[in-house]
């Protein structure tokens, strides 16, 4: 009889479509995936170590460069623990500016994860740009009020560099005219499409309870059908004034992953136009206090975590009461969902690895920090 | 050509050549066009699709290099001429080099059987389809080749996936394209092609209907689902998007040309783009009419033929122009739509192109084949082959019946066949855990 | 044009005879295999040169386009295509050659000498019954369906029953091979044995989830 | 779900398995992207739209930069006094985080005491992180950020900035961040009057503008002495600009450092080849050469013994570019020699 022999094959570090260097040693039974080994660290740059030499202002900059698509979830998860650590108020508008701001980085990195995501499938980048499409128009916002598009560091301890300039709320109130077109566009370009589903329907099932023992969070979890997200759980800044769904999804398998997000996107929309209602004016506290920057904190220790779009990113600061952290460690949301990609990539075929692995949505700058 | 070549040796310089000598050169001046033509239509083919799929993704597309960047492609080859053409040390070392050669050689073999326009076919074999497809599998040996001496996993997986892909949608094409052959009852590429003049029911079958050239297959039942799984199976020769699964960049790199660089991967490009334009080309040919269109016969009847060896050569000129026009113009539209949807699908999986070649694709073309051989019956056969009863209905009776009969049948398996296939895919977890795992359920 | 077609036959002879020796002179597998590919599309060429067009593009379908791609699968499938430290020869290699010479003695003598070789070509119109168009086609068709049915029949089943034969193998054979589960299948698998087994219930409970199962039969 | 939330509720997501897919659902997708190409013979100009052509051709199209736009810092200079407004508080060379910021306090030559100028002001271009720290800190709102962005160069040295290459005239600033530049600028007129008034002589002045102070001094002399209206100003000389002798000297310098690093891989000696004061990029430059001639001088050297640090030395104290340089060269020598006593 035919006897079939296992190929071992790199897929990395040089490679399209692993988001960075990251490497998967594959085994392979002819096409099924017999076993994976993921290797990372080649983006290793000793993120914790400078921190701890660092003052903890000049960390800041540094969180923007962990997971580089969504620096301002990055700046509110650190900002939040040394306020906590310190015992810094935050004005009031200040809190629905990061709001804002981190909603729209919600929506702008499931715009680009899901269109990478299809450019794994093979689509030829259509959606992708599309989404890019979305993404600039909301980068361009993110310069106009932080002076950059990618590394925003824009926000303070006990509020944010800026406040709006004038030019800022007439672009937002026209692009949130083109969100709700852009998310049933998205829709319709490849919710039903059947190629798709057939791609990712069954695909990567991860379920419930191995979910919760792989201590996955974010999107990937709430599609496994576990509504669990920190914004509801344990409601930080002020997310408990608003209104907004927890989309969960019931296989837990890549098409859920897709479609929570696609949902995601429309829940950040309703949590942004709610913003936009509250919003208080600008009178009164000083949205930006420079003099709080040079904080020394007491001994002592601070966890602060919040729903980033990847999962539940955590900053745990140690004080020594010196103006540097003694010790700094990030609860990287990518890190940890990539936890159970060998397993959930074991019995598929080597196609579906990258669709995988483009479903839990990883950045290589916050998996190896 | 060999008429013009024979007439300047041997009338105008009286020469006396012997006739090989004519043949043979009017044969190498015909290849040699031929071959001019196959880069320049990859050339505008990369640019064309590049500047398309941009407007599709809200872009420009190149156009930076000459006026709205049409000398791109130029600015490519240059590139690739000049790359450094590297070899792999573990590769094999003369079939690493020959394998681009055995890929492009035949596409540009196709391009001799290919009708540009009324008397324009530059061999008109008589079993021209067959050989065109005779040719397009030799390819894969190519790929194979490819695959196997460049040292690479990658590049074998690609090159057992194109070759897998490449034999298993052969079957799918061939069976749509019998079922027209049975209607023309001819192999030759010019006959078919001939047989599609008329006004959207067929001319040559129905006596008394304007010969407009518009008689083509896919206006019947019988060539519409001929056309469509025609197309699929294009699609997956030619390696395009859904199908574009040997050379899945986010999967296998680039598949068998991983280790090719400069004008070898060069090479597998332009075999690869003269291929999709054979393929579009060859759709419009059997199920559009090539150069068939308004206009086209009767210019062509005005100059000079072999019925009317009496009429103006300048109408033949312009017949050949209007042909090749609507014939290219057919071809790029049928290009269009695969850019349109490269553009808007993602690819499939291999097993999952392998279910849809052989459980859908087959099946439906075998029953169009069924369909075919009715619409012969009512339209072609008399009582003499068991179908005088259809005789008192006259011409465009029986046509009608057949269309109707066909329609109904087409539509049927197609509905029937695809819930069945969409059945199997939707296998339920439960069952499929059984299965897998041998346990009662 | 009759020494043109001469010069194309002993190139296309040579080329069939030299790509049948390559395919038993190298050691390489896979290169003998492209040699016979080679010698297949001679083969070709020369029934296009005797205006056989039929037979020569069904030469080429079938054997350059699916038998060859077929052979290569097999190769490529194998471990050791190179053939580095085997032997061409063996000890009496004299034998087996005089053995292949005679067989094809058998075969070709009885042919040689039945064939009457002074064949007139046709010249002058061609007649009303001569075969037309096609090309060997529409012959080859008659004669499948009407004088040769049988024939036909009996290979068409006997087809039929090697490929029957191919899917029970390759059935038996995916049965046999080892199947990979999945993680969910793993976990559901893992929750029904804790169904049904109460006693094991605990024990498979602590067992950590990532750890791969095989199942063989 | 049992879960319950208080504002808001969770929502199981609809996979459509229900539904009957013959296709449609790929005729939908090839519907939207038909829709795009038809439209995308317009421009997005628009936030609102969601088709059209997006693309900013960019060399030839620009987008306007916002006020807030941050690249790179620079140092601002008043427009007619060409005094900086820059006090060498040292400042934002604490915030720094990438620590890329060297300022070189300026001191009176003949008290030694600390004038609020500074004698040099570096600026690693290539290291810096765009963060804008410096400027959020700066107190005398001197260092702002730049909206350049086109900075690219051959050659990692060449992104070096010293302070004639950073200083911007302060007209430059309120060009392209108006509204910014308006908020702060009573108060950092204010304040440099303070530091001026503490300034002597030429310190203080941006490089560019010392020759026209100069210029501009004498002619005020001038008028001062005979009444008479002051001349016209010269142009303003460009950045790049130095004076011939100093650049020949450095060039000199370099050539002497690299002929002692060849001699020293021959013999052993030690020598210090001084490189005059003034333009420090010269200077630089004449390190750089000199280290790699050493470099060289010791790989090909034939097994002899030492190679002693050829390290050009810039006399000026303010002089820290050249200095580090200086540091470099030598350093480089010293590697070369440890290659050769490894080989």
């Amino acid at each position: 009889m035919i006897k079939t022999e296992e190929l071992q094959i790199n897929i990395g570090p040089q490679h399209p479509s692993t988001h960075g260097v990251f490497r998967m040693l594959v085994t392979v039974d002819g096409e099924t995936i017999v076993d994976l080994v993921p290797v990372f660290g080649y983006l290793h740059r000793n993120h914790e170590q400078i921190a701890e030499v660092n003052t903890y202002l000049q960390n800041m900059p540094y969180t923007d460069r962990l997971d580089y698509f969504n620096s301002m979830a990055n700046n509110q998860a650190y900002a939040m623990v040394v306020e906590k650590l310190v015992g810094i108020e935050v004005p009031e508008r200040a809190e629905y500016l990061r709001v804002l701001m981190v909603e729209l980085t919600r929506i702008l990195n499931h715009a680009g994860a899901l269109g990478f995501l299809i450019n794994d499938m093979g689509a030829w980048q259509t959606p992708l740009a599309f989404g890019m499409r979305e993404r600039e128009k909301i980068l361009d916002l993110f310069e106009m009020a932080s002076g950059a598009r990618m590394m925003c560091n824009y926000f303070r301890f006990g509020g944010v560099v800026r406040d709006l300039p004038p030019a800022f709320m007439p672009l937002l109130k026209d692009l949130l005219v083109a969100l709700p077109a852009f998310f049933d566009e998205f829709e319709r370009l490849l919710c039903e499409n059947e190629i798709l589903l057939q791609r990712s329907e069954g695909v990567g099932v991860l379920p419930k309870d191995l979910a919760i023992s792989y201590s996955v969070t974010g999107p990937v979890l709430r599609a496994s059908g576990i509504p669990y997200d920190i914004r509801k759980a344990e409601p930080y800044s002020i997310y408990d004034r608003f209104d907004f769904d927890v989309p969960v999804g019931s296989v837990g398998d890549v098409y859920d992953r897709f479609l929570v997000r696609v949902e995601e996107m429309r829940q950040s929309l309703r949590i942004i136009e709610q913003v936009l209602e509250q919003l208080p004016d600008a009178e009164g506290d000083h949205i930006n206090p420079k003099a709080k920057q040079n904080v020394r904190p007491p001994v002592g220790d601070a966890y602060a975590r919040i729903e980033s779009p990847k999962g539940e990113l955590g900053f745990y600061l140690v004080s020594d009461g010196s103006e540097k952290p003694y010790r700094y460690k990030v609860r990287a949301p990518s890190f940890i969902n990539l936890t159970p990609l060998g397993d959930m990539c074991r019995g598929y075929k080597v196609a579906d690895v990258v669709v995988i692995l483009g479903s839990i949505d990883i950045v290589m700058g916050e998996v190896d920090r | 050509m060999y008429d013009v070549v024979d007439y300047v040796l041997n009338t105008t310089f009286n020469l006396g050549a012997a006739g090989w000598v004519v043949s043979l050169i009017s044969y190498l001046m015909i290849a040699t066009v031929l071959f001019l033509v196959a880069p320049l239509q990859m050339l505008f083919l990369t640019y064309y699709e590049r500047r398309l799929i941009a407007r599709m993704q809200d872009r420009v597309g190149p156009n930076r290099v000459g006026p709205e960047g049409m000398f791109q492609p130029v600015a490519d080859a240059v590139k690739m001429f000049t790359k450094e053409d590297i070899i792999p040390a573990a590769a094999d070392k003369w079939v690493h080099l020959l394998a681009p050669l055995v890929v492009v050689a035949p596409t540009m073999f196709m391009f001799a059987v290919l009708p540009w326009g009324p008397g324009m076919t530059p061999i008109d074999m008589h079993i021209g389809l067959l050989f065109f497809f005779a040719v397009s599998s030799i390819s894969a040996v190519g790929l194979m080749m490819a695959g196997w001496a460049s040292y690479n996993k990658f590049s074998l997986l690609g090159a057992m996936r194109a070759v897998a892909q490449m034999v298993s949608y052969e079957i799918p094409a061939m069976l749509s394209l019998l079922a027209i052959v049975m209607i023309t009852g001819s192999l030759s590429i010019v006959d078919i092609v001939q047989w599609q003049g008329g006004l959207f029911i067929s001319s040559s079958d129905v006596a008394g209907v304007p010969n407009w050239g518009l008689g083509w297959f896919v206006f019947n039942p019988v060539g519409f689902l001929a056309f469509a799984a025609f197309f699929i199976a294009a699609l997956a020769e030619g390696e395009r998007t859904p199908f574009d699964i040997p050379e899945a960049d986010s999967e296998i790199v680039a598949g068998y040309m991983t280790e090719y660089s400069g004008m070898k991967f060069g090479l597998f490009f332009l075999a690869q783009y003269v291929l999709n334009f054979l393929l579009c080309a060859i759709t419009a040919v059997i199920f559009f009419g090539a150069w068939q269109g308004p206009g086209v016969n009767e210019l062509y009847a005005l100059g000079i033929t072999p019925d009317n060896p009496d009429g103006n050569g300048w109408f033949n000129v312009l017949a050949g122009v209007l042909g090749a026009f609507y014939f290219l113009f057919k071809t790029y539209a049928f290009f269009f739509v695969m850019v349109w949807i490269r553009g808007a699908f993602p690819r499939l999986r291999v097993d999952q192109l392998m279910d849809f070649g052989w459980k859908y694709l087959i099946p439906l073309t075998l029953v169009n084949v069924f369909s075919a051989a009715i619409w012969v019956g009512f339209n072609n056969w008399g009582a003499n082959e068991g179908f005088g009863f259809a005789e008192p209905l006259g011409d465009l009776g029986r046509w009608a019946v057949a269309f109707v009969l066909t329609l109904a049948i087409n539509i049927a398996a197609y509905i029937v066949m695809t819930r069945i296939y969409g059945e199997t895919r939707r296998v339920t977890f439960d069952e499929q855990l059984a299965d897998t795992a041998g346990l009662p359920s | 044009m009759e020494l043109l077609i001469q010069i194309i036959f002993f190139l296309l002879a040579a080329l069939i005879l030299g790509a049948g020796v390559m395919v038993v002179a190298v050691r390489n597998i896979i290169h003998s295999a492209l040699w016979l590919i080679g010698s297949f599309f001679g083969v070709g060429a020369l029934y296009l040169l005797l205006e056989a067009e039929f037979l020569a593009v069904v030469q080429v379908l079938v054997y350059v386009g699916a038998v060859s791609i077929l052979i290569l699968f097999a190769i490529m499938l194998t471990r050791d295509v190179s053939g580095q430290g085997e032997r061409l020869l063996f000890q009496r290699w004299w034998l087996a050659l005089l053995v292949a010479i005679t067989l094809f003695a058998a075969v070709i003598t009885p042919t040689l000498l039945a064939q009457s070789w002074n064949v007139v070509p046709p010249t002058g119109p061609i007649e009303p019954g001569q075969p037309t168009g096609i090309a060997g086609a529409l012959e080859l068709g008659r004669g499948f369906v009407h004088e040769f049915l049988l024939h036909f029949e009996i290979a068409g089943v006997l087809l039929l029953v090697a490929l029957i034969g191919a899917i029970v193998i390759a059935f038996e054979e995916r049965n046999r091979r080892r199947k990979v589960l999945t993680l969910a299948e793993e976990h559901e698998l893992r929750k029904r044995r804790e169904q049904t087994s109460d006693a094991n219930a605990s024990e498979s409970a602590l067992s950590a989830p990532g750890h791969p199962i095989s199942q063989s039969e | 779900m049992t879960i319950q939330f208080e504002r808001g509720k969770v929502v199981v997501i609809d996979r459509g398995a229900r539904k009957l897919r013959v296709g449609q659902g790929m005729l939908k997708g090839m519907a939207v992207v038909w829709h795009h190409w038809l439209k995308s013979f317009q421009k997005l100009d628009n936030f609102s739209k969601t088709a059209g052509v997006f693309t900013v051709e960019y060399p030839d199209e620009r987008i306007k930069l916002p006020e807030a736009y941050r690249n790179m810092p620079i140092l601002l200079y008043d427009d007619e006094t060409g005094q900086e407004l820059c006090t060498a508080c040292f400042q934002c060379q604490r915030v720094c985080p990438p620590q890329v910021i060297h300022i070189n306090q300026a001191r009176n030559p003949e008290t030694g005491k600390a004038i609020p100028a500074a004698a040099e002001f570096i600026i690693e271009y290539d290291a810096c992180m765009s963060c804008g720290f410096c400027a959020e800190v700066c107190p005398f709102d001197s260092i702002k950020m730049d909206h350049e962005f086109e900075l690219s160069t051959e050659d990692h040295a060449e992104l070096t900035m010293n302070k004639a290459q950073l200083s911007r005239p302060v007209s430059y600033y309120e060009r392209i961040a108006p509204t910014f530049w308006a908020e702060v600028k009573a108060s950092a007129y204010k304040k440099l009057q303070n530091s001026v008034k503490r300034r002597v002589d030429l310190i203080g002045i941006a490089p560019q503008m010392v020759e026209k102070v100069k210029a501009m001094r004498a002619a005020a002399a001038e008028s001062e002495a005979t009444e008479a209206a002051p001349s016209s100003a010269p142009t303003k000389p460009s950045a790049a600009e130095t004076s011939p002798a100093t650049d020949k000297a450095a060039k000199l310098a370099a050539i002497r450092a690299a002929n002692a690093a060849k001699q020293d891989a021959g013999n052993g000696g030690t020598s210090t080849p001084e490189a005059p004061a003034g333009d420090d990029k010269a200077a630089k430059l004449a390190a750089i050469r000199a280290a790699n001639a050493a470099k060289k001088a010791a790989e090909s050297g034939e097994g002899s013994a030492s190679v002693a640090p050829a390290a050009p030395e810039a006399p000026a104290g303010d002089d820290k570019a050249a200095r580090l340089a200086a540091i470099r060269a030598a350093n480089a020598a010293k590697k070369a020699k440890d290659e050769q006593e490894n080989s």
